[in-house]
C-alpha cells in the first residue's frame, strides 16, 4: 500500500510517496508560486512518477505546510509542526529538539521519543530572522543563495545586521557595503543575525540533544556551522532535511491508512467533526453575531445531550 | 609620529568612559576585590535613595541595560516581543553571569514591565534577593511621606541583612553628606553646558555622570571635581548652533552615536538624561530623621518624570520651564521603543510645544540601535528648518 | 552668470542637474548608485556638467543631497533630501503647503509654510509594508515586474484589502487571493491602495493643508497617482515627466542658488572664498 | 429594577442561558444609563476594572464608566481600528496601549461610543495595579480638567514576601491605603456636593460579599466536567456585570441567579459544546477584534476555556471569594484591596504556582498564553513564567501573540497554525495516555 505526504511552503511544494516499510520510493519538489492548489497537484503527481506510480494507487495522501488547507485531493491536513516532528525522528531516532528555518516562519520543536510534539515556539509577527532573509541578502548582492554559505565562512570581522525586517535587511546590507565593508563580513552579520533569534527560539523549548535541523536552509553550510558553534553541540543534518515536512505527512497518511489505536491523528481529525458543534458555543453580549435563536437551538441541543448522558447514569 | 599632548580632562574622560561604558562592570569587579566582605546592590532606573545602600557600606551599582554592546540572546526567550530593550538587556545582564557580583537587585514601579522584572529576576537568579521598592504613585497623599518613610525603613532592614551590620543615623547623614556634594557637582556640569556648552558636550557630560553609577560616590565627586576643574581652561569657541533641550524621560538610554550626531548640528543645553541621580533638586538635610529627610525631598524637592504622578508638577509646564531655563530655542523628544510612559508624555509635550510655538523634533530610538543614516537625515532637516532662510 | 549643480545621491540612482541664476535647468544627468556613492557622484557630475557643456571650473557652487550626500566630493554643502523635496515641491507648485514623497525604502510626508520652508514633516515606520519596496515585492511575486505595476493596477475594478503587516507575510495574503481566484489587478491596486493608505497616515500626522504635492520614484506610477488622489478626496500637484524623480537635485540646485545669493549679498562671494568652503567641508 | 422581566425568546428550560440573557440585558441598561447621564450632565467617574472602589462611588451616586470596557466594545464591535487611527493620526505611537488609544479616539470623537454617549468625567480615579492606568488618568486630565485620584495599593515586595493582616508591615501599608480612601471620599463629597452616607457603603460592601461568594461558586462550578461555561467567551459576560453592577443588589442576584444556573448545568451534565474534548486554562485575555474566530479556533477542537487568569485580575478579585466586614468598612476595604490587588499585580512573584494549581483544580489539559501587546501587566512576564511550567510542572502550553484591540497585530493563518499544532500535540498526549491506561 502507498501513502503521501505533500508539503505546501510558501516558497516551495514537496511531495512524498512511501510504502507501507517506511521507505520513501518517491519524491518532488517544485516552487510554489501564484497558484497553490496547482502546486500541490504537480508536486503530487511529479512524486508519483518518480516512485514510478499513479496516483490512483496512493491510498491516503496528507497535506500540510502553508498552503495545507489547499491540498484539495488530500484526505486530512497536519500541520508542519507536527510534521518535522515526525520526519525528525523518522531520520534520526534519537532526535528530542528539532530547529526548522523556513521560508517565511522558523521553528523550534522539541519532541518525544515517538516523535510526539512536547513543545514548540515559532517567530513571532514578522518574517525578521527567517530563511527569506537570506533570500533577501542574496538578491540585494545579486548572488545565488547557493553561494551564500561558502562565500560567509571566509568572514574576518562579521559585521552586525540589527534591522529586524527582511525587506530592510537589503537596505542595511547595501549600507554596509556602501560604508566599505566586505562582502563576506555582512554576510556572516546577517547568518548570525538569523542563528541568533533562531536560538532564543530553541531556548523557548528548551535544546535537549539529539538536535535535528530541518528545512531548505541545512543546505547552508555557514548555517549550520554558526548554530553547531552557537549552541555548542552537534546538529543533524539530513540529504533529506529539505522534504522532512512531507515525509513527516506521508507517516502520518500511513498511520491513518493502517487506522490503527492511532489517537494521535484521531484526535487530529476532531476538528472537522465538530465544525457542526461550533454553534453549540454558549456566547456572550460581547460577541453580537450570534443571533439569540441560535443560540437557543444551541442550548436546546445541549440540553438533550446533558439528558441523555444523565439518562446513561446508572 | 608625534604623540599629540592630552589634557588632564581627555584623561579623566576617557577612564570615564571606559568604566561606564563596559558592561563588564571592571569598576565593580576591582571594587568587591579591593572589599573581599563588601556587598553590592544593583537596582533599576529611574531613582533609587542610594544612600540607605552606600551607609551600609555596600556598593549601589545602577542596571540600566547594556545598550548594543550585549545581545538578549538568552532574555529574548523569557520576554515577549512586545517588551522596551533595556529591560532584555538587564535580564541579560544576568543570564549572562555578568552582574553575579550583586548581592541583591531592587526595582521600583515606575512602569508595567520594571514591575513585573523583579519576578523574573527573583525566579531565575536565585540567591540573589530581588525586590520591589515601592515608591509612592500618588505623591500628593497626606500620608505619601509617612509611608515613604517607613518603606525606607523596611528597605533599610533588608539591606542590614544584606550587609550584616546595623545602619546607624550618623551613617545615613554622612552618605546624604556624600550624595549632597555629588548631587551639588553634578548641577554645576550641568551649568558649563546651559552657559557655555562649547566647552563641554553633553556627551561628555554623560559619561562624567554615568560613571558614578558603577563606582562609590566619594570616587565620583573626586572624578567630577578633577572635570569641573579642568573645563573652563578647554579651548572650544562658541559656534553657530541650535539650541535644544533634549527630552526623553530616559529610563533606556540613548546610544552615544544618538548623542554625538544630535551635537553635530545642535548644543544640547539641557536635557533628563540619567534624571535619577539628578532626581533630588537641592541638598537633603543632614539634620533631623535622615529617613524622614529622604522621603520628603523624593516628594517635595524633586525634579520631574514620565514616570511619576504629581498634580504639583504637570510635566508639559515642567518642560517648558526647562526650556526657558536653559534658554533653548528647540526641543528634541525622544521616546524608547516599546516605552508606554515614554510614548504617552511624548504626545502631551508635542502638543503643548505646538501651542507654543517651539520647534520640536520627535525621534524614536531604542539603545540596542546600530544604524543612524535615518536619524541623522531627520536632525539635519529639523536644524535645516531652523536656521535656513 | 552664475551656474549651480544639485545632486541627489539615492539609494538606487544618483540624479543631477545644472541651474543657471534664472532657475534654469540647463543640464540634467541621472547614472545607477550602485556601492560605490563616491564614484556614482563623479559620474553623475562629470555626466550633467557634460549634458550642459560646462567645463569643472565654470560651476559655482555645489550642493548635495540624499542618503550619499556626504560621499560627494565636489560639494560646497550637504542639505537633506527632507529639506530639497520641500524646496523643488514648492518651486514647481508655489501652493504646496503638504509634500508627500513616496521611494522604495523610505516614505516622507512634509508640511511647509508659505516660503516653501520645512515646517514639520514624518518619516514611515520601520518597516517595508509602509514604502515602495513592498509593491516590488508583490509585484515580484507574482512574476509581474515592478514596471508593470501601474498600467495593470490601473485597470482594477474591485481592488482587495491587504490587511498583513509584514510585507513579507503580505505574500501569503497574496496566495490566498490568487488561489481565490482574483486576478492580479485587484490584487496590484490593492497592494497600491493599502501603501496610499498608510501614506495619508503619514501626511494626517504632520497636520496636512492643501495643496498637497507628490513627488518621489512612485510619483510616476499612475496607479498610486490614482489611489493618493482617492485617499485624499483632493487634487493633488505631480510633477510633469521625471521631474518628481529629479526634485531632490532641483532642491539642491534651488537651494544652492540661494545660498550663492546669500554669500554675495554678504560679500562674502569670491572665487577664493568658494575654493576654501569647499576645502573646509571636502 | 427586576431581573425576571426576559427579553431574549424563552428557552424551554428558562435557568439555562438565563445568564447570558441577563447579561445582556444588564449590559444595555448600564450603557442607557450612561447614555442618560452624558445627557444630563450627572456627575460621573472614570474608573478601571481592577480596583474601582466602586464600593465608595456608587455611595455618592456616581456613575460608573469603565474605559477598559468601551474599548474591548470597540473591539467586538469590529470599529476599534478607526479609533486606534484617530488616536494615532494625533500622535499616539503604534506602541502605545491600544486599549488607551481607542479611548482617544472616542473621545477625539466626541465621546460617542457605539453603544451610547460617554459622559464626562467628574472625577477620575486610578490605582497603580496597571501602571498604565496612571499615564491614562493624566490624559483625561488634560482633556476635561477633570479632578485625578491615584489610588497608591503597594504591592508585594518580593517572592514569598506576602503579608497578612495583623502583621506590621501589611498594617503599615493597609493604614496609607486607608487614609487615601479617606481621601477619596473627601473628593466624591467635593464633586458631587452630596454627604458621604456611611450607611450605603455598608451596603454597597455587602452587596459585594454576595456577589463575591457566588461567583466564586460560580468559578468552582467550572470544575466540573463537562464544563457548564466558557471562561473566555461566557466569563466576558459575567466580568462585565462584575465590574458594572459591583455593590449593587442587581449585581448580588444576578450572580446568585448565575450559581443556580451552573449548579442546574452540571446536574444535567451541560457543557458549551457538543463534545468537550480538551479543557484549557487561559492566560491573557482574547483578541476581541477577532473575537468570534478567536474562539472558534478552539472550539473546533473541541477545546473549551474552563478557567481564565483574566477572570480573577479583570473581575476585580471577586474570584477569591472576599468577604468584607461591614462593621469596619473603610478598614475592611483598605486590607481587601490590598489583598486582591496584589494577586493581581505582584502576580510575577508567584503565577506559575497559582496557574499550576489550576490546571490541576480545573483538571486542564493545557495552558493557552496570549501574550497582546497592549497590556505589558500581563504579558511582560508571560514567557517566562511558561517556560518555567513547561519546565517544572510538564504543564502543555501554547504562547501566541497578539493584541486584544488591534486588528492589526491579528494573522489568522499564524494563529490557526500554532493552534492546530498544539492540539495535535494534546491528541498525541492524550492518546498516549488512553493506550497506558489500557496497559
Amino acid at each position: 500500500m502507498l501513502v503521501a505526504g505533500v508539503d505546501v511552503g510558501s516558497t516551495q511544494t514537496k511531495a512524498v510517496v512511501m510504502d507501507e516499510r517506511r521507505r520513501v520510493l518517491g519524491r518532488s519538489l517544485i516552487d510554489t508560486g501564484g497558484i497553490v492548489t496547482a502546486a500541490a497537484e504537480n508536486a503530487f503527481q511529479l512524486a508519483c512518477s518518480d516512485a514510478g506510480t499513479t496516483r490512483s494507487d496512493v491510498a491516503y495522501v496528507v497535506g500540510t505546510g502553508y498552503g495545507r488547507y489547499k491540498v484539495t485531493f488530500g484526505d486530512t491536513q497536519v500541520t508542519e509542526i507536527s510534521c518535522h516532528a515526525r520526519g525528525g525522528q523518522y531520520l534520526f531516532p534519537r532526535t528530542r529538539t528539532v530547529l526548522d528555518i523556513g521560508g517565511q516562519d522558523t521553528k523550534a520543536i522539541k519532541i518525544g521519543p515517538e516523535g510526539q510534539v512536547l513543545d514548540f515556539c515559532m517567530n513571532d509577527k514578522c518574517a525578521a530572522g527567517t530563511g527569506r532573509f537570506l533570500g533577501a541578502a542574496a538578491m540585494a548582492l545579486d548572488i545565488s543563495l547557493g553561494e551564500l554559505g561558502p562565500l560567509a565562512l571566509v568572514a574576518r570581522n562579521p559585521v552586525k545586521i540589527t534591522t529586524t525586517c527582511t525587506v530592510f535587511a537589503e537596505t542595511e546590507i547595501i549600507n554596509w557595503l556602501a560604508r566599505g565593508k566586505k562582502v563576506e563580513d555582512v554576510l556572516m552579520g546577517v547568518h548570525q543575525a538569523i542563528a541568533t533569534r533562531s536560538i532564543s527560539l530553541l531556548r523557548r523549548v528548551g535544546v535537549e540533544d539529539e538536535l535535528t535541523f530541518t528545512g531548505g536552509v541545512t543546505r547552508n553550510v555557514a548555517m549550520v556551522k554558526i548554530l553547531e558553534e552557537m549552541l555548542e553541540t552537534h546538529l543533524n543534518v539530513s540529504e533529506e532535511a529539505h522534504y522532512m515536512g512531507a515525509i513527516g505527512a506521508s507517516l502520518f497518511a500511513l498511520e491513518k491508512a493502517m487506522t490503527g489505536a492511532a489517537g494521535a491523528v484521531e484526535a487530529m481529525t476532531v476538528g472537522a467533526r465538530l465544525d457542526s458543534a461550533r454553534a453549540a458555543v454558549s456566547d456572550c453580549e460581547v460577541c453580537p453575531e450570534l443571533p439569540d435563536r441560535k443560540f437557543r437551538d444551541a442550548q436546546e441541543r445541549l440540553i438533550q445531550i446533558g439528558r441523555m448522558s444523565e439518562a446513561a447514569k446508572p | 609620529m608625534a604623540v599629540a599632548v592630552r589634557s588632564g580632562f581627555e584623561t579623566i574622560l576617557e577612564r570615564c568612559s571606559e568604566l561606564a561604558e563596559d558592561v563588564t562592570y571592571p569598576s565593580v569587579k576591582r571594587w568587591r576585590e579591593a572589599h573581599p566582605d563588601g556587598h553590592a546592590v544593583g537596582h533599576f532606573q529611574v531613582y533609587f535613595p542610594e544612600e540607605l545602600i552606600h551607609a551600609a557600606g555596600m556598593l549601589p551599582v545602577t542596571l540600566m541595560g547594556a545598550g548594543s554592546r550585549l545581545e538578549a540572546k538568552q532574555a529574548d526567550s523569557h520576554i515577549g516581543s512586545f517588551i522596551c530593550s533595556i529591560c532584555r538587556t538587564s535580564l541579560e545582564l544576568g543570564f549572562s553571569g555578568r552582574v553575579g557580583f550583586l548581592d541583591a537587585f531592587y526595582t521600583t514601579p515606575i512602569c508595567d514591565v520594571a514591575r513585573n522584572l523583579a519576578g523574573i529576576w527573583g525566579r531565575n537568579f536565585k540567591g540573589m534577593t530581588a525586590e520591589i521598592l515601592y515608591l509612592p504613585q500618588n505623591a500628593n497623599a497626606r500620608s505619601a511621606g509617612q509611608y515613604l518613610r517607613d518603606e525606607y525603613a523596611r528597605v533599610m532592614a533588608e539591606l542590614e541583612r544584606i550587609a550584616g551590620r546595623p545602619i546607624t543615623k550618623a551613617d545615613l547623614r554622612r552618605s546624604i553628606g556624600i550624595y549632597n556634594e555629588n548631587r551639588r557637582l553634578l548641577r554645576e556640569l550641568y551649568r558649563f553646558k546651559r552657559e557655555t556648552p562649547w566647552l563641554l558636550s553633553t556627551t561628555e557630560a554623560y559619561l562624567l555622570a554615568k560613571v558614578g553609577t558603577v563606582m562609590p560616590r566619594e570616587e565620583h565627586n573626586e572624578i567630577l571635581r578633577g572635570a569641573l576643574a579642568e573645563i573652563p581652561g578647554r579651548g572650544g569657541r562658541r559656534q553657530d548652533r541650535v539650541r535644544v533641550v533634549f527630552e526623553g524621560g530616559f529610563c533606556e538610554q540613548p546610544p552615544l552615536d544618538m548623542l554625538q550626531l544630535i551635537e553635530e548640528a545642535c548644543y544640547i543645553v539641557d536635557d533628563d538624561l540619567l534624571i535619577g541621580m539628578r532626581w533630588i533638586v537641592d541638598d537633603v538635610p543632614e539634620t533631623g530623621d535622615p529617613l524622614q529627610a529622604l522621603a520628603q525631598s523624593y516628594l517635595e524637592h524633586s525634579t520631574y518624570s514620565c514616570v511619576q504622578h504629581d498634580d504639583r508638577k504637570p510635566k508639559e509646564e515642567m518642560l517648558l520651564r526647562r526650556v526657558e531655563g536653559s534658554g533653548a530655542e528647540a526641543v528634541i523628544l525622544a521616546a524608547a521603543k516599546m516605552c508606554e510612559p515614554g510614548l504617552d508624555e511624548q504626545v502631551a509635550y508635542q502638543k503643548t510645544l505646538e501651542e507654543k510655538k517651539i520647534p520640536f523634533l520627535l525621534l524614536d530610538f531604542e539603545e540596542k540601535m546600530t544604524a543612524f543614516e535615518r536619524m541623522r537625515m531627520e536632525v539635519e532637516t529639523f536644524v535645516e528648518s531652523i536656521l535656513f532662510d | 552668470m552664475i551656474k549651480v549643480v544639485g545632486i541627489d545621491v539615492g539609494a538606487t540612482y544618483t540624479k543631477a542637474f545644472v541651474l543657471d541664476e534664472e532657475r534654469r535647468v540647463i543640464g540634467r544627468s541621472m547614472v545607477k548608485t550602485g556601492f560605490n556613492l563616491a564614484g556614482a557622484a563623479e559620474r553623475g557630475y562629470a555626466e550633467v556638467l557634460a549634458s550642459a557643456g560646462l567645463a569643472p571650473d565654470e560651476v559655482d557652487y555645489v550642493a548635495s543631497t540624499g542618503y550619499g550626500r556626504y560621499m560627494v566630493p565636489m560639494r560646497d554643502l550637504q542639505i537633506t533630501e527632507l529639506t530639497c523635496h520641500a524646496k523643488g515641491a514648492f518651486f514647481q507648485f508655489p501652493n504646496t503647503r503638504t509634500v508627500l514623497d513616496v521611494g522604495g525604502q523610505t516614505v516622507k510626508a512634509i508640511k511647509v509654510d508659505e516660503r516653501g520652508k520645512v515646517r514639520s514633516f514624518r518619516l514611515n515606520d520601520k518597516c517595508a509594508a509602509g514604502t515602495g519596496a513592498f509593491l516590488e515585492k508583490t509585484a515580484r511575486y507574482m512574476g509581474l515586474d515592478p514596471a508593470e505595476i501601474g498600467s495593470l493596477a490601473i485597470v482594477s475594478q474591485h481592488p482587495v484589502t491587504i490587511s498583513s503587516v509584514c510585507a513579507v507575510f503580505a505574500e501569503s495574503e497574496v496566495i490566498n487571493h490568487l488561489t481565490s481566484g482574483t486576478s492580479p489587478e485587484d490584487i496590484m491596486y490593492g497592494a497600491v491602495l493599502s501603501l496610499a493608505g498608510r501614506a495619508h497616515q503619514l501626511m494626517k500626522r504632520v497636520g496636512m493643508d492643501p495643496e498637497f504635492t507628490f513627488c518621489g520614484g512612485m510619483s510616476r506610477n499612475e496607479a498610486f497617482v490614482k489611489a493618493i488622489k482617492h485617499e485624499l478626496q483632493a487634487p493633488v500637484n505631480v510633477p510633469d515627466g521625471d521631474l518628481g524623480h529629479f526634485n531632490g537635485a532641483l532642491g539642491a540646485g534651488l537651494l544652492a542658488l540661494d545660498r550663492v545669493r546669500k554669500l554675495q549679498a554678504a560679500g562674502e562671494w569670491t572665487e577664493r572664498s568658494r575654493g576654501a568652503a569647499q576645502g573646509v567641508v571636502a | 429594577m427586576s431581573v425576571r422581566q426576559a427579553s431574549a425568546p424563552q428557552l424551554e428550560d428558562e435557568v439555562i442561558g438565563r445568564g447570558r440573557r441577563d447579561g445582556n440585558r444588564l449590559f444595555k441598561e448600564w450603557y442607557a444609563e450612561l447614555d442618560a447621564a452624558a445627557a444630563a450632565g450627572a456627575p460621573s467617574a472614570y474608573v478601571f476594572v481592577m480596583g474601582s472602589i466602586a464600593e465608595i462611588l456608587k455611595a455618592f451616586d456616581i456613575n460608573l464608566v469603565f474605559p477598559e470596557i468601551n474599548s474591548l466594545q470597540m473591539a467586538v464591535r469590529k470599529v476599534s481600528l478607526e479609533y486606534l487611527n484617530k488616536a494615532e493620526d494625533y500622535g499616539y505611537s503604534t506602541d502605545v496601549c491600544g486599549y488607551v488609544k481607542a479611548d482617544v479616539g472616542m473621545h477625539l470623537g466626541g465621546a460617542r461610543h457605539p453603544n451610547g454617549r460617554i459622559p464626562k468625567p467628574s472625577i477620575v480615579v486610578a490605582t497603580n495595579m496597571c501602571n498604565t492606568y496612571v499615564k491614562w488618568v493624566e490624559i483625561w486630565q488634560r482633556m476635561y480638567g477633570c479632578k485625578v485620584f491615584v489610588l497608591d495599593i503597594p504591592g508585594q515586595r518580593g517572592i514569598g514576601w506576602s503579608t497578612q493582616p495583623g502583621s506590621e508591615q501589611f498594617e503599615n501599608d493597609r493604614r496609607y491605603v486607608q487614609s487615601q480612601l479617606e481621601e477619596l471620599i473627601e473628593a466624591c463629597a467635593v464633586v458631587t456636593g452630596r454627604p458621604f452616607k456611611l450607611q450605603r457603603l455598608q451596603e454597597n460592601l455587602a452587596h459585594v460579599n454576595g456577589m463575591a461568594a457566588a461567583w466564586r461558586a460560580v468559578l468552582e462550578l467550572n470544575q466540573h466536567i463537562p464544563a457548564p461555561f466558557n471562561a473566555m467567551a461566557d466569563g466576558l459576560t459575567y466580568m462585565g456585570v462584575l465590574s458594572a453592577y459591583r455593590g449593587t443588589a442587581t449585581g448580588a442576584r444576578y450572580m446568585t441567579e448565575l450559581r443556580q444556573e451552573m449548579e442546574r448545568k452540571v446536574r444535567l451534565g451541560i457543557g458549551t459544546i457538543a463534545e468537550e474534548r480538551f479543557r484549557l486554562h487561559g492566560v491573557g485575555p482574547a483578541c476581541y477584534s477577532y473575537f468570534r474566530r478567536f474562539l472558534e479556533l478552539f472550539q473546533d477542537w473541541g477545546a473549551v476555556f474552563v478557567n481564565s487568569e483574566y477572570l480573577a485580575y479583570a473581575g476585580g478579585g471577586l474570584d477569591l471569594g472576599i468577604q468584607f466586614d461591614v462593621e469596619r468598612p473603610l478598614e475592611s476595604l483598605a486590607e481587601q484591596l490590598l489583598i486582591t490587588g496584589r494577586r493581581s499585580m505582584s502576580n510575577m512573584f508567584f503565577s506559575q504556582d497559582q496557574l499550576a494549581d489550576a490546571v490541576r483544580d480545573w483538571k486542564a489539559d493545557g495552558i493557552v498564553y496570549h501574550s497582546v501587546k497592549s497590556c505589558r501587566t500581563v504579558s511582560t512576564g508571560m514567557a517566562d513564567s511558561r517556560e518555567y511550567l513547561t519546565r517544572i510542572k510538564d504543564v502543555p502550553s501554547l504562547f501566541v501573540e497578539s493584541d486584544l484591540v488591534d486588528p492589526r497585530l491579528w494573522s489568522e493563518a499564524q494563529f490557526k497554525n500554532r493552534i492546530d499544532a498544539f492540539f495535535e500535540a494534546l491528541g498525541g498526549r492524550k492518546a498516549a495516555a488512553l493506550v497506558a491506561a489500557k496497559g
